[in-house]
C-alpha cells in the first residue's frame, strides 16, 4: 500500500545529484529538464522524430563506459545520470567548435546573430575561440525562393527541416545528399528551391532551423527569428487531436 | 548542376505506366525490373543500379522516372543515388583506370601510381580528362591483396604494378583508341 | 514445386562420379588468379584434354581459392591413387603442358611445382575454408558430396530451436565481424524477440581495405553461407533472411544468387524445407560502395532502399529491426561456422582455439610478406607464427616493424608483441582488434603517421556524415596527421590530435566514428617518437 | 621599480570597429591612462612595436604580409597577447575572402572587374603589402593568451577584460562573457 515511489511503474532517476521521480518511455532529456539541468540541444526538437547526430546532449550514464545521447536514452529505475562533468564539457566545446570550422558560421553578417542556437551555444560550452583550422567551404546561398532563403553556409546538418517536413508537413521536399563532410541539403531533385513543385511554402522549414541557413527573405542582419515551439504544437495537436474538442 | 527540368514525366495513370514520354526505349527495359521489383520502394538501390547499367549514368530524368514510379519523394531518390560511391552522374571516359589503394596497396606505393598517372594526364582522381579519353579513379579494395599494387585498366586486371608499367597499361589502350580515331 | 533433394543419394553418386576420373585437375577460379590470369589457364587445360579426347579420364574443375594468392594463378592436379601436385604462377603453355602430362603425351609440365608442407599449408587449420579451393562453387552437388546440407537435416529432424542454439553456446562461437559477440546470446535474443515475421540477415558488406575473408567465402563455398543461415533462422524462428553483398564483389553476389536458386530447386529453401514444416527465404541485396554499410542499423536502412545512415541504439535490431521486425545481423564468416558445428558438435569445434575466443579465424595476409593470400589459423596462434612461418617472413632484407589488424578500427601491433596469441581479448588488450579478419604486414620503411593518415582519409571519406564529431572530426583528424607529416606541427598540434581523438571516439554516433581514432592511438602508443620526430622541437 | 604595465593596442586585418568600441569607455579611458603606459597603438606615433610590452590588444585578422610580421613582432615582445574581436578570434568579415581561395582572382574582381574602379590593380613596391592566401584568426599564427570574442566586444567587456588583466587575474572569461556577432 505504502508504496515509495511517486507513481505506478514509476523510476527513481539521479539528475546530477537531485532524485527525480520518472515514468517508463520518457528520456533521459524530458527528466533532466524537468530537473532543472540544462543540456543543451541543436538536432532535437519537441514534436520531431530524435536524429542523435549532433551529440550535444551526451551526458555520464553510470555504469556505461562511453557517454549516452540524453534525447534517445530511455530512463531506467535507478539510473544516475551527470549532465555537465568536465569530460563532457569538453566533449561540447569540442563538438560545437567542429560545427564552427566546418561552416562558414560568420555571426557578425547573420540574419540570425542574437536569437541563433548555435551562437548561444558556443557561449554555453564557453568556446572561446576555435581550435581548428576553419574548412571555409565553397556552398551558394539559394535565393530563388520567393517568401525564404537558402544559406547552406549556416548549415549545421541537424535535418530538424527535413524531419519537419516531411513528419509534420508530409511534404519531403527537403533531404540530405552525397555524405560526410560532403553532405548537404536538397530540395527535390537537387532544384533551386523556388522551383521545387512539392513546397507548399508552409515555412515549417525555417521556424525550426536553429540557425541563420533558412530564414524569412528580406530580413538583414539580426532579424531573423525562429518559432521552434511550432510544430511540437501541432505534432500534440494533431496525436491529441487538441481541435476535436474534449469531454 | 544544369536545370534539365523539362517538366518531368507526367506520372503515369497507373505505376505500370508504358515508358518515358520521350519514346526513349531504354526506359522500357527499366520499366521490366521495376515491375520485376513489384514497384517496392525499398528496392531502389537495387534498381539504381540496373538504371544505371542501362544508362551508364544517372541523369536527372532517370533519376525523377524513378522517383515517379516508386512513388518516392525525388529528394530521397537524390539523397540515396548521391550517398552511394558507385553511382555517378556524368558520362564516364571512354578509358577507365582504377588505382587500388587498400591498405595493401598503399604499403606498397599505390599513392605513387595514381600521383603519376594524374600527372601524366592532367586529371585528378575521380574525374575524366577534359577530351573525355580517360577516367581515373581509385578503389577502396579490389580484393587482390596478394598482387599488390593493383591496377583496373578497362577492365583488365594488372597485378605488382609500378607507376611505370601502368603508364604503359594505359598509354597503350589509349594509343590504340587514337590510332583507331586517327584511320577512322 | 521443389523436388526435395536426397542428400544422401546425391553425395554418394557425386562421389562415384568423381572416382570414374583417373586425374581430376583444379583450378583456382578465384578473384586474385583471374586476376592474375587463371581465365587463359582454364582454357588451356580443357583445351589440351578435349584435343587428347581425355574428358572421360580428366575432369577440369574450376574452384574457389587455393590460398596462396601471391603465387598464383594456382592448379592443382590430383591424380587417383597418387598424390596430388600443386603447381605456381601457371601461365596458360602452362596449363596445356600439365593436362598433356596427365593425358600421357608428355612425362613432366614446365611449370614450378608449390610444395605444400611448407608452413603456409601445413599451419592452416580450415573450418570455414573446409572445402573452399575444392570444390566447384557453382555446383549444389560438389558440397553436398562434402558433406553439405547434413546440419540442416540434423537439426530439422532432431532438434528443437533451442537445442541448436545451446549447441551453438556450447561451442563458444564469437561474432566474426570484429567485435566478438557471443552468436549464441545473438540467436537467444532473436528467438525470444516476439514478431510475426523475424530477419535473419547476412553481412557480406566486407569493407576493410586489405580484407577479402568473406568475399573468399561467398564466391568460393556459397551453399555453406546458405546452411548457416538456414540453421540461424531455424534457431530464431525468422522467416526471412538477406545476404547483403557489396556491389564490388559481382561473382559472389553471382554464385549467391545461383546457389539459392539451386537450394530452392532442391527443396533446401522455400517451404517445407527438407520435408519439414519449417519455411525460409532468401534473397541477396547488393551495396552500392558505403563502408559504414557494414554497421548493422546503416546495413538494415541501405536493405530498407536507404540512405546507409546508421540509428542510434537502442532500440537494438533484435527488438526493433528491418521494418521495424526483430532482426539479427551476423557476418558471412561467423554464419558459416554454423554448420561445422551443428555437424561435428560442439566440443570438436571448441577443441581448436583458446579460453575465450574457440574455433578459427580466416585472415587476408597481405603487405610486406614471402607469402601473401587467404589463411585460417587457429585462434590463438601467434602472430609470430603466422608472419614468419606463414607469412614466410619479410622480404627483401628489410625487418618486421608492425602488423595491422582490424583495418581502419583497429590498430597495430610491434614486434615486442609479436608472441601474442591471436584471440579476441589478446588483441584487444594490444589496442588492436580481431577485425574481420585484414592483416597487414608493414616493414621497417613504413611511417606510422603515414598509416595512421591513411586510415583516417579513408575514415573521413567513409563517415556517412550523420553525427558531428565523425563528419567534422574525421576531417580535422585527418588534416593534423597531414600537418605532421608534413613536419609543420607544434607540439601544441599534437595535444589537439589526442583529445580530439578522444571525443571522436567518445561521441561519435557508430562503430566507424567511434573506432576511427584507433589507429591514431595505436601508432601513437607504440610509435610515438616518429610522431616527435616530426614535430617542431622534436623529442 | 613600480613601474606601470606597457600597454598596447594593434589593428590588423579589421575594421577598426573594436578600437572604436574601445574609445567607448569613454571616461575609464583617463582611469586606464592612469593605470597603464600606452606604447604602441593606432593612437601613438610609434613605427615600430616597442619591447616588453604586457599587454597588447590585437584587433582584426592577419590578412597580409604586413599583418603578419606585426603579429610575430607583437608576439615576441609582449606578455600577454589579447585576441581582441571576432576578426582576430574568428577570422570573422575578413575571412570571407577565403571562401573564393584565390587571391588573383579576388583582386581582379574587386579592383578590375567591380563597378566604380579605374581598372588597375594596386601597386607600390614596398607600400601594398601583398595579400597572404588565406586570412587567418591570430591564435592560428601565434600563440594567444586571452580571447574576447565579439564584433565588436562591447566596452564593458572590453573594460571587465582589461581590468582583469591588471589585476593580474587573466583570462576567466566569466567576468567579460563570450559572446560572437
Amino acid at each position: 500500500m505504502a508504496n515509495r515511489r511517486a507513481r505506478p511503474n514509476g523510476l527513481n532517476v539521479t539528475i546530477d545529484g537531485v532524485e527525480m521521480s520518472a515514468v517508463e518511455g520518457e528520456s533521459v532529456l524530458d527528466v533532466a529538464r524537468r530537473a532543472g539541468a540544462a543540456i543543451p540541444t541543436l538536432c532535437y526538437l519537441d514534436g520531431l522524430s530524435v536524429h542523435g547526430g549532433c551529440r550535444v546532449c551526451l551526458v555520464e550514464v553510470d555504469g556505461e563506459h562511453a557517454p549516452r545521447l540524453a534525447c534517445s536514452t530511455p530512463v531506467t529505475d535507478e539510473m544516475e545520470v551527470r549532465t555537465a562533468t568536465e569530460a563532457i564539457t569538453e566533449h561540447r566545446r569540442i563538438v560545437v567548435e567542429l560545427l564552427f570550422a566546418e561552416g562558414n558560421h560568420i555571426c557578425a553578417v547573420c540574419v540570425s546573430n542574437g536569437s541563433c542556437e548555435l551562437q548561444d551555444l558556443a557561449s554555453e560550452v564557453g568556446m572561446d575561440h576555435v581550435r581548428f583550422p576553419y574548412q571555409y567551404p565553397d556552398r551558394a546561398a539559394d535565393a530563388s525562393h520567393p517568401k525564404y532563403v537558402f544559406d547552406p553556409q549556416r548549415c549545421i546538418l541537424c535535418t530538424r527541416c527535413v524531419r519537419a517536413c516531411a513528419e509534420i508537413e508530409g511534404a519531403h521536399v527537403w533531404d540530405v545528399a552525397a555524405r560526410g563532410a560532403d553532405s548537404y541539403l536538397v530540395t527535390e531533385l537537387n532544384l533551386p528551391w523556388g522551383e521545387a513543385p512539392s513546397c507548399t511554402w508552409c515555412g515549417k522549414c525555417v521556424t525550426v532551423c536553429p540557425t541563420g541557413a533558412l530564414a524569412f527573405k528580406g530580413r538583414a542582419i539580426g532579424e531573423m527569428e525562429h518559432d521552434t515551439d511550432l510544430v511540437g504544437f501541432l505534432a500534440r495537436a494533431r496525436t491529441e487531436g487538441e481541435w476535436e474538442g474534449r469531454s | 548542376m544544369s536545370a534539365p527540368q523539362t517538366s518531368p514525366p507526367a506520372a503515369p495513370g497507373s505505376p505500370n505506366g508504358a515508358g518515358h514520354p520521350s519514346g526513349d526505349e531504354r526506359f522500357a527495359l527499366l520499366d521490366k525490373t521495376i515491375r520485376r521489383a513489384r514497384f517496392a520502394q525499398d528496392q531502389l538501390i537495387e534498381l539504381l543500379h540496373t538504371a544505371q547499367d542501362i544508362f551508364g549514368h544517372l541523369s536527372d530524368d532517370v533519376l525523377i522516372y524513378l522517383a515517379r514510379q516508386l512513388r518516392l519523394p525525388p529528394s530521397r531518390v537524390y539523397g540515396v543515388a548521391t550517398f552511394y560511391q558507385l553511382f555517378t552522374f556524368e558520362a564516364r571516359g571512354s578509358h577507365s583506370c582504377t588505382v587500388c589503394t587498400g591498405t595493401a596497396c598503399f604499403v606498397k606505393g599505390a599513392d605513387d601510381i595514381v600521383r603519376t598517372v594524374s600527372d601524366t594526364y592532367a586529371v585528378p582522381p575521380g574525374q575524366t580528362t577534359d577530351d573525355g579519353l580517360l577516367t581515373l579513379a581509385t578503389a577502396r579494395c579490389v580484393g587482390s591483396c596478394g598482387l599488390a599494387p593493383v591496377v583496373v585498366v578497362d577492365g583488365v586486371v594488372h597485378s605488382h604494378q609500378s607507376s611505370e608499367s601502368t603508364l604503359e597499361a594505359v598509354r597503350a589502350v589509349a594509343e590504340q583508341a587514337q590510332a583507331v580515331e586517327a584511320e577512322g | 514445386m521443389a523436388k526435395t533433394i536426397d542428400l544422401f543419394q546425391v553425395a554418394d553418386e557425386e562421389l562415384e562420379a568423381r572416382s570414374r576420373f583417373t586425374c581430376r585437375i583444379k583450378t583456382c577460379a578465384s578473384t586474385a588468379c583471374l586476376s592474375a590470369g587463371a581465365g587463359p589457364v582454364r582454357t588451356a587445360l580443357e583445351q589440351a584434354v578435349a584435343a587428347a579426347h581425355a574428358g572421360h579420364d580428366i575432369e577440369v574443375v574450376p574452384t574457389g581459392c587455393m590460398g596462396l594468392c601471391s603465387k598464383g594463378p594456382l592448379v592443382r592436379a590430383e591424380p587417383r591413387g597418387a598424390s596430388p601436385t600443386l603447381f605456381e604462377q601457371v601461365t596458360a603453355e602452362g596449363g596445356r603442358a600439365i593436362a598433356e602430362t596427365f593425358t600421357g603425351q608428355r612425362s613432366e609440365p614446365d611449370v614450378t611445382v608449390l610444395d605444400e608442407s611448407i608452413p603456409f599449408f601445413t599451419q592452416q587449420r580450415r573450418v570455414v575454408l573446409k572445402s573452399a579451393g575444392k570444390i566447384n562453387p557453382d555446383r549444389l552437388e560438389d558440397y553436398v558430396a562434402e558433406g553439405g546440407y547434413r546440419a540442416v537435416l540434423t537439426a530439422l529432424t532432431e532438434m528443437t530451436p533451442q537445442e541448436v542454439i545451446e549447441v551453438i553456446r556450447d561451442s563458444g562461437l564469437r561474432g566474426r565481424g570484429g567485435a566478438g559477440y557471443p552468436t549464441a546470446t545473438k540467436l537467444g535474443l532473436l528467438a525470444d524477440a516476439q514478431g510475426e515475421t523475424k530477419y535473419v540477415v547476412a553481412n557480406g558488406d566486407e569493407g576493410d581495405p586489405g580484407a577479402y575473408m568473406d568475399r573468399t567465402i561467398m564466391e568460393d563455398d556459397p551453399h555453406r553461407v546458405l546452411e548457416g543461415i538456414i540453421l540461424a533462422a531455424y534457431a530464431t524462428g525468422a522467416s526471412q533472411a538477406y545476404i547483403y553483398v557489396r556491389a564490388e564483389y559481382p561473382s559472389a553476389i553471382e554464385r549467391l544468387e545461383r546457389a539459392i536458386r539451386d537450394a530452392r530447386r532442391h527443396g533446401l529453401l522455400g517451404r517445407n524445407i527438407l520435408d519439414n514444416s519449417f519455411r525460409l527465404d532468401v534473397a541477396v541485396r547488393i551495396g552500392a560502395g558505403a563502408f559504414v554499410c557494414g554497421e548493422e542499423t546503416a546495413l538494415m536502412a541501405s536493405i530498407e532502399g536507404k540512405r546507409g545512415t546508421p540509428s542510434i541504439r537502442p532500440p537494438y535490431p533484435t527488438e526493433r529491426g528491418l521494418w521495424g521486425a526483430p532482426t539479427m545481423i551476423n557476418n558471412v564468416e561467423t554464419l558459416a561456422n554454423l554448420p561445422e558445428i551443428i555437424a561435428g558438435g560442439a566440443d570438436a569445434f571448441a577443441s581448436v582455439g583458446t579460453g575465450s575466443s574457440k574455433g578459427t579465424k580466416v585472415f587476408a595476409l597481405a603487405g610486406k610478406l614471402q607469402h601473401t593470400g587467404l589463411i585460417e589459423v587457429p585462434m590463438g596462434i601467434t602472430l609470430r607464427t603466422i608472419v614468419y612461418d606463414i607469412g614466410g617472413g619479410i622480404p627483401n632484407g628489410r625487418s618486421f616493424k608492425a602488423a595491422q589488424t582490424g583495418g581502419p578500427s583497429g590498430g597495430c601491433i610491434p614486434a615486442a608483441h609479436l608472441d601474442t596469441p591471436v584471440d579476441y581479448e589478446s588483441l584487444r588488450a594490444l589496442g588492436s582488434m580481431m577485425g574481420s579478419g585484414g592483416l597487414i604486414v608493414m616493414d621497417d620503411t613504413v611511417s606510422m603517421p603515414e598509416v595512421a593518415k591513411f586510415f583516417m582519409e579513408f575514415c573521413m571519406d567513409e563517415s556517412c556524415g550523420k553525427c558531428v564529431p565523425c563528419r567534422a572530426g574525421t576531417v580535422q583528424l585527418h588534416e593534423l596527421l597531414g600537418k605532421i607529416c608534413d613536419g609543420k606541427a607544434t607540439r601544441a598540434d599534437l595535444q589537439l590530435l589526442e583529445s580530439l581523438s578522444w571525443t571522436v571516439r567518445d561521441t561519435s554516433l557508430c562503430g566507424l566514428g567511434q573506432t576511427a581514432p584507433n589507429p591514431v592511438f595505436s601508432t601513437l602508443h607504440y610509435f610515438r617518437n616518429e610522431y616527435l620526430d616530426l614535430v617542431a622541437g622534436g623529442r | 621599480m613600480s613601474a606601470k604595465p606597457r600597454f598596447a593596442t594593434v589593428w590588423l586585418g579589421g575594421c577598426s570597429g573594436c578600437h572604436m568600441s574601445f574609445l567607448d569607455l569613454d571616461e575609464w579611458l583617463l582611469e586606464l591612462a592612469g593605470r597603464v603606459d600606452l606604447v604602441f597603438g593606432p593612437l601613438t606615433d610609434a613605427k615600430a612595436f616597442p619591447p616588453d610590452v604586457d599587454i597588447t590588444l590585437v584587433e582584426g585578422a592577419v590578412a597580409n604580409e604586413d599583418n603578419l610580421e606585426l603579429a610575430h613582432d607583437l608576439r615576441a615582445n609582449t606578455k600577454t597577447v589579447v585576441s581582441f574581436g571576432d576578426c582576430a578570434v574568428t577570422g570573422n568579415v575578413t575571412s570571407l575572402r577565403n571562401l573564393d581561395g584565390d587571391t588573383d582572382r579576388l583582386l581582379q574582381r574587386v579592383y578590375v572587374d567591380g563597378p566604380d574602379r579605374n581598372g588597375v590593380l594596386p601597386s607600390a613596391e614596398g607600400i601594398v603589402p601583398p595579400l597572404l592566401p588565406k586570412v587567418l584568426p591570430l591564435h592560428q599564427v601565434v600563440p594567444v593568451d586571452v580571447y574576447l570574442p565579439g564584433c565588436p566586444p562591447s566596452a564593458e567587456r572590453i573594460r571587465a577584460a582589461v581590468e582583469q588583466l591588471l589585476d593580474g587575474e587573466p583570462g576567466d572569461e566569466r567576468a567579460y562573457g563570450i559572446r560572437f556577432g
